[in-house]
């Protein structure tokens, strides 16, 4: 059987010139569940479905907070996510002591792709198996970046990663035009169908497996200044994310008539928005 | 210390008539550092804890030596809010001496309890809080903060706690406790009208049989009023003490917090 | 490619008995893999630009650049494993950095060129490391004016010891390409990456390097760098056009490495693609 | 030199003084200046409604002797702030190469300034891009550096105003000391400034709500009031000096100014000093 | 390679770099570091001493809160502890409800006298390595090991400035009552009964004259109390409340944290004590 000699280390390029551990790494990506980020020009959200090991089990969780304007999904091995997400709350929490300021989000991003691109040229390392998606509202605005294990940042208007992504990823891109004038409500939404494309037939969106999360960005008028006042990166679970799964499930309704309310509905009807 | 390396082991032997034990230091005495890391920048702080609420109090007026530096800068410090703002901290720091120290160390417990909200997901509770501010000025035994810290915030039970410390750690959980400049002049104050101290029911018996007054726990509207009476005194007397109060009451809703102006002679 | 699979191309540093390193020429395959880059360097300044494929219809326009700043008055473009060229970016940022530390003056461009050329080299000498895929472009503009030492305080004196000499000149444009091996040279105009062969047939045409030095002012070479990143792109794919330029003090970006204004790129931009059209009806 | 057999030929305690260990030790740290050598005397700086003005004398004194005439003590940083140094020379020159640097670094994360066109050229410079490192976060920074450097008993001797805005576009203005105490007020002085200068800023600037109802021409006239008095009063000034004023269109610095109509009227009226003829 | 790669490089996470050690652990350490911060400078213990010896200059920049009056004695049903309250910071009183006396565990306590933070800070790390010994070992630690572990654990910071004197006093199967006393130069001691402090001379005289080993309970704890009122009648330094503690192998028990001033006056009134104080309120 042909066995491939380049892909041992991360220290071997092919002939080809690729690196087949990194590529294998983002392979792992794909093992994780789907997670779904898109920004408008205000906001910028993240959604992501929870998978648990058994039924009796927890839910793995899926989205972090790191600091106040920042938040991460994950996809891939949750150790490693742990430890790139205490990398960056560290670094947050030090850049706001040094400067007293929020971290600008391209260079915590950048700060991580570096972390990563090291595990990649050196012996004895392997490159980390996680992909992540990082919301953050900074002056600039809201922004949203791609991390791969490779060390690649990329910012996104929209972008889904983990397995069957791909569905999700079709769905964003053909409604890539809409969201940056979505509402924050609307931008969920519009995570949450993504979401929907990537389950598997028989599986639905549930208080139970859906995370939401948010960060907002709203900004002064230009007489007073024009700065940014943060809406910080907060995480909804359960009941607080049921009344934004029936309205999805409900516009699905509408055109299929095949969609389940579920259990969510009726009930947290409280969720503020 | 300086002993320990310059013994020389041939010195002790037979004595002569010059004094042959080296000498514990340089002749003049401790080496002389020209920088002195420390300064006073006055000002006072007092907490008082209710039943179900604490206050904590500073003025505004920094000072060094007898020039006034600012007359606007806060010795209060919401800390463990999951935000810049601190909009959902429960708890309250106050520090007075070296300015510089104070807020290191604000810093330093701000960061701790947001690293543990982080953490543990959910905000430290005072006790526990309380007990880090300890170790955290006790890591500097060798090279102290020059701060009187005072902690004040709810504890499990929703009563008003308020914690005082020296500057290496050491700490007690009190009804009251005034720091910095003037506290000489406030606490005998507080002891008389938060504690009760030296007070009577009159007509409760002769010399020895007269009973001390009972204490109770304060309300909150004597407790503020005790706070500004304190401070007009502290102002009247202390020249390092003045221009404005910050007042921060922690109630089960979260923090409060009014400024009032003190004289600003 | 006849010695695939013989062993001597399994690591890094190891020499094939007719003394090759194939780890080295299988990261410039990496290289040949990445979008084209340009450098032109003309008669006042520095012209670099990329083309960027667009690998996702999600990507934001226009936020992903590629060309960084390295102290202020250099630029970086590279073609190749991107994150690698984040690295070596990161590392021209902290040697540029050490030498205001050392010399309280910007690095010059050939001296960061043999500083990054040494740093890629390293790479390629231990087994424990790979080398770097990328080919990077290094433009910059040393001032041709006497600079003041970093945080000098009065105006010092006039003349004498620390004074001006008059009439010394120094400084100028330069542009240096550095190959996964850690091989660097100087270049009138450089271009690597996957349309190198075109771009440096292109590069070629233009007036770089006659005896009295380039003829090419910096418009003209923005305008020919867009064209030249045109003719060296494959027709099939989308792509960002991104382009910077460096400068002298008198110039347009007053000695800093800046991004082209929009409305020259996008001038530039559109005499590319007619040029192309021209091209397709001739 | 000592004669008795266990020391002999050693120095004696009671010529040399006692043997100090601590000199060989080779572990201590690090310390650059332990008392000020080269100095620059007061710093002032007042808010008005729109920004901040600063000025500062061009001397550095050496001792008595006034030694360098033309050294500029304020500096800009990034278009965004101004940062007016008062004591140590050395020390103020460190920290411009170290500013120098962090506004190289702090440009990386905004890579990609577009070259301005030419058409919308401006007297002043341009306005400072959005997120860069406003006066508050610059004061946050220099109050870290100056705390950590006095944590090290290495001192940067120097006491520093920054002026220029804040997050929300307010005017800001702080002080940060050698030890790294930090504090702010509407009007701010260092050294002999801050007895002869802040009396009359506050009789103008007491409160934000007064600072903030001063014109730029005003606070400028009040600053260089004050340079006036402390020409007169302070021995270690200048007349000529640098004056800043930075608002949210960025740095104006003018660092050749010359003090305008003195009156050494007052002097007449000194007694107490000297021969007294009268 | 590494060092190679290292110079002049700093990773990027290290941009931090004006924040001290100290400062850049507080994001990584989930407990305390048992690292202390020095003064850079020669003699780190002199330039401590020079900053807070209150005694040698009243004018020092940091005053240290001090104990005072404190004992501990072996009897035949255990041991008493008793300490007084106040603390001092220079002349000014800084509390008058300092608990002198430190619950190391259910078992075990220690007395603080010298610097409060120094007892507060060590005996509490003590209380943690008596329960990793419980844990290690499945059984109680012993009195002497536990207080051999901080007479070690000074004894490292010999010379560094630690101001403390305490006693140890728990109660074993194995040993029975157990006493001991340790201070900051590292000196540990058995013994039936230790006076600690500035009022310990005071408190000795009491101790001395009356102690046998067969007191019963209630005498016992009559006369901790009453040692320590005469140390806080005479020694400035000491005052406030009695806090009185009894030891036994069960664990120890609580005796109350009582107001010296109607002690005093009980004592006197009623068993005419203090003769040298008139009772008269008149003249």
């Amino acid at each position: 059987m042909f066995r491939n000699n380049y892909d041992n280390d991360s220290v071997t390029f092919s002939p080809q010139g690729r690196i087949f551990q990194v590529e294998y790494a983002a392979e792992a990506v794909k093992q994780g569940s789907v997670v779904v980020g898109i920004a408008s020009k205000t906001h910028v959200v993240l959604v992501a479905i929870k998978r648990n090991a058994e039924e009796l089990s927890s839910y793995q969780k899926k989205l972090f907070p790191i600091d106040e304007h920042v938040g991460i999904a994950i996809a891939g091995l949750t150790s490693d996510a742990r430890v790139l997400s205490n990398f960056m709350k560290q670094q947050c929490l030090g850049h706001r002591l040094t400067y007293g300021r929020n971290m600008p989000v391209r260079t915590l991003v950048d700060m991580i792709g570096s972390k990563a691109q090291i595990n990649t040229q050196h012996y004895g390392k392997r490159p980390y198996g996680v992909g992540l998606l990082v919301a953050g509202v900074d002056e600039q605005g809201p922004h949203l970046f791609e991390f791969q294990p490779s060390g690649m940042t990329e910012e996104m208007v929209a972008f889904a990663i983990g397995a069957r992504s791909q569905m999700a990823r079709t769905y964003l891109e053909k409604n890539i035009d809409k969201f940056a004038e979505c509402g924050r409500d609307e931008l969920i939404r519009h995570g949450l169908r993504a979401l929907n494309e990537s389950l598997v037939q028989d599986r639905e969106l549930t208080v139970d497996n859906t995370s939401v999360g948010v960060a907002g960005a709203v900004r002064a008028s230009e007489q007073d200044g024009g700065s940014i006042a943060v809406e910080p990166f907060q995480v909804y679970d359960q009941q607080d994310v049921a009344a934004w799964i029936e309205s999805v499930a409900e516009d699905k309704e509408g055109d299929a008539g095949a969609g389940e309310g579920g259990d969510a509905a009726g009930e947290g009807m409280d969720v503020d928005s | 210390m300086a002993a320990m390396f310059s013994q020389n082991p041939l010195m002790n032997g037979p004595n002569y008539s010059i004094s042959d034990a080296p000498k514990e230091d340089a002749p003049e005495g401790a080496r002389q550092h020209r920088f002195d890391p420390y300064t006073d920048n006055g000002g006072s702080t007092l907490a008082i804890a209710g039943d179900d609420f604490a206050v904590l109090a500073g003025d505004t007026r920094l000072t060094s030596g007898y020039s006034i530096n600012s007359r606007h800068h806060p010795k209060l410090f919401k800390i463990g809010g999951t935000t810049a703002d601190q909009k959902d901290a429960t708890i309250v720091l106050s520090v007075v001496g070296f300015a510089a120290d104070g807020e290191a160390l604000k810093e330093r417990l701000d960061t701790i309890c947001k690293m543990y909200r982080y953490r543990h997901g959910k905000p430290m509770s005072v006790k526990a809080c309380a007990q880090r501010l300890s170790t955290i000025l006790y890591q500097k035994r060798f090279f102290p903060y020059y701060a009187h810290a005072i902690l004040g915030g709810l504890d499990e039970e929703g009563k008003g706690a308020v914690y005082s410390y020296d500057p290496v750690g050491s700490y007690e959980r009190e009804q009251c406790r005034a720091g910095g400049a003037a506290a000489s002049l406030i606490m005998p104050f507080l002891d008389n009208q938060v504690n009760f101290k030296n007070q009577y029911t009159p007509n409760s018996g002769e010399g020895h049989a007269l009973q001390e007054r009972e204490r109770r726990p304060l309300t909150r509207g004597e407790v503020e009023v005790l706070v500004k009476d304190a401070f007009d005194g502290a102002v009247e007397r202390h020249i390092e003490v003045g221009d404005g109060l910050q007042i921060m009451v922690i109630t089960q809703n979260g923090i409060e917090e009014v400024l009032l102006p003190l004289k600003k002679d | 490619m006849t010695s695939i699979g013989t062993g001597y191309d399994l690591a890094n540093s190891i020499f094939s008995p007719d003394g090759r390193n194939f780890q080295v020429e299988y990261a410039v395959k990496a290289v040949e893999n990445g979008g084209t880059s340009v450098g032109i360097r003309c008669k006042d300044g520095v012209v670099l630009a990329v083309e960027k494929l667009v690998t996702s219809k999600l990507l934001k326009p226009n936020a992903n650049k590629r060309i960084a700043t390295v102290d202020r008055h250099l630029g970086v473009v590279y073609s190749g494993m991107i994150p690698d060229g984040r690295h070596f970016i990161e590392r021209a940022r902290d040697e540029a950095r050490s030498w205001r530390d050392t010399f309280k003056t910007p690095i010059a461009t050939a001296d960061l060129a043999s500083r990054m050329g040494g740093y890629l080299q390293a790479y390629t000498l231990y087994q424990s490391v790979r080398p770097f895929g990328i080919t990077a472009i290094v433009g910059g503009f040393d001032s041709t004016a006497e600079l003041p030492v970093d945080g000098e305080v009065g105006s010092g004196p006039s003349v004498g010891a620390g004074g001006k000499v008059a009439g010394k000149t120094h400084g100028g444009p330069g542009l240096y390409m550095i190959e996964p091996s850690g091989l660097y040279w100087g270049y009138y105009g450089a271009a690597t990456g996957k349309g190198r062969q075109a771009a440096k047939a292109e590069l070629e045409k233009l007036d770089l390097g006659g005896p009295g030095g380039p003829a090419l002012t910096l418009e003209e070479a923005v305008k020919e760098a867009a064209r030249i990143i045109y003719v060296a792109h494959d027709d099939d794919k989308e792509f960002e056009l991104e382009m910077t330029w460096i400068s002298g003090s008198d110039g347009p970006t007053k000695g800093l490495h800046q991004e082209v204004p929009k409305a020259l790129r996008e001038e530039a931009e559109r005499l590319a693609k007619k040029a192309q059209e021209d091209k397709v009806d001739e | 030199m000592d004669h008795r057999p266990q020391a002999w030929g050693r120095p004696r305690d009671d010529v040399y003084g006692a043997y100090d260990a601590s000199y060989l030790q080779t572990t201590g740290p690090k310390t650059a200046t332990q008392a000020p050598v080269v100095t620059g005397t007061s710093v002032i700086a007042i808010k008005f409604k729109d920004g901040v003005v600063m000025a500062a004398d061009n001397l550095a004194s050496y001792g008595s002797l006034a030694r360098f005439t033309d050294v500029k003590r304020l500096r800009p940083f990034l278009s965004t702030s101004i940062v007016g140094f008062g004591g140590d020379v050395s020390d103020m020159q460190f920290l411009d190469r170290h500013l120098n640097e962090l506004a190289i670094d702090e440009a990386y994360e905004h890579d990609h300034a577009e070259t301005p066109s030419p058409s919308d050229d401006s007297t002043t410079t341009t306005q400072p891009p959005r997120g860069q490192l406003n006066a508050a976060n610059l004061h946050k920074y220099l109050s870290k550096l100056m705390y950590r450097r006095r944590s090290d008993f290495d001192p940067l001797w120097n006491q520093i105003l920054v002026a220029g805005l804040d997050s929300a576009s307010k005017p800001f203005l702080a002080s940060v000391d050698l030890r790294g105490t930090t504090f702010s007020s509407p009007s701010l002085a260092t050294g002999f400034g801050a007895m002869l200068a802040q009396p009359i800023m506050r009789r103008f600037a007491a409160t934000e709500e007064d600072a903030a109802k001063l014109t730029r021409e005003q606070a400028v006239d009040v600053v260089k009031e004050c340079m006036k008095v402390l020409f007169y009063r302070d021995a270690r000034s200048l007349d000529r000096y640098s004056l800043a004023v930075v608002t949210k269109d960025g740095v104006e610095l003018r660092e050749d100014e010359q003090l305008e109509k003195q009156s050494w009227a007052f002097a007449e009226r000194i007694r107490g000093y000297g021969t007294q003829t009268v | 390679m590494d060092t190679l790669v290292a110079r002049y490089s700093r990773p990027a996470y290290h941009e931090n770099e004006v924040l001290s050690e100290q400062e850049q652990q507080d994001f990584t350490d989930t407990v305390p570091s048992l690292k202390f911060a020095m003064p850079p400078v020669a003699h780190p213990s002199a330039w401590l001493r020079a900053a807070t010896d209150d005694r040698s200059n009243p004018s020092c920049p940091i005053k240290i809160a001090h104990g005072t009056t404190t004992l501990a004695f072996r009897f035949q049903h255990g041991i008493i502890v008793a300490t007084d309250s106040r603390a001092t910071a220079g002349t000014w009183i800084a509390s008058q409800t300092v608990k002198k006396v430190i619950e190391i565990n259910s078992d075990l306590l220690g007395t603080m006298a010298g610097g409060a933070a120094d007892c507060q800070y060590w005996l509490a790390w003590l209380g943690m390595q008596c329960r990793l010994h419980e844990l290690r070992h499945k059984r109680r630690i012993s009195v002497a090991a536990a207080s051999k572990i901080l007479a070690n654990l000074v004894y490292q910071y010999k010379g560094m400035g630690l101001s403390m004197g305490t006693m140890c006093a728990g109660v074993t199967k194995e040993e029975g009552p157990a006493l001991y006393y340790i201070d900051s130069d590292g000196t540990r001691l058995a013994g039936d009964l230790f006076c600690v402090g500035s009022g310990q001379t005071f408190a000795y005289g009491v101790l001395d004259a009356q102690y046998r080993f067969d007191l019963s309970t209630e005498e016992a704890l009559e006369l901790g109390s009453r040692s320590i009122l005469a140390a806080t009648h005479r020694d400035a330094y000491s005052g406030g409340s009695i806090n009185l503690y009894h030891v036994k192998e069960s664990g120890w028990e609580k005796h109350g944290f009582t107001d010296t001033n109607p002690v005093f006056w009980k004592t006197k009134l009623e068993k005419g004590e203090f003769s040298n104080v008139t009772s008269s309120l008149d003249d």
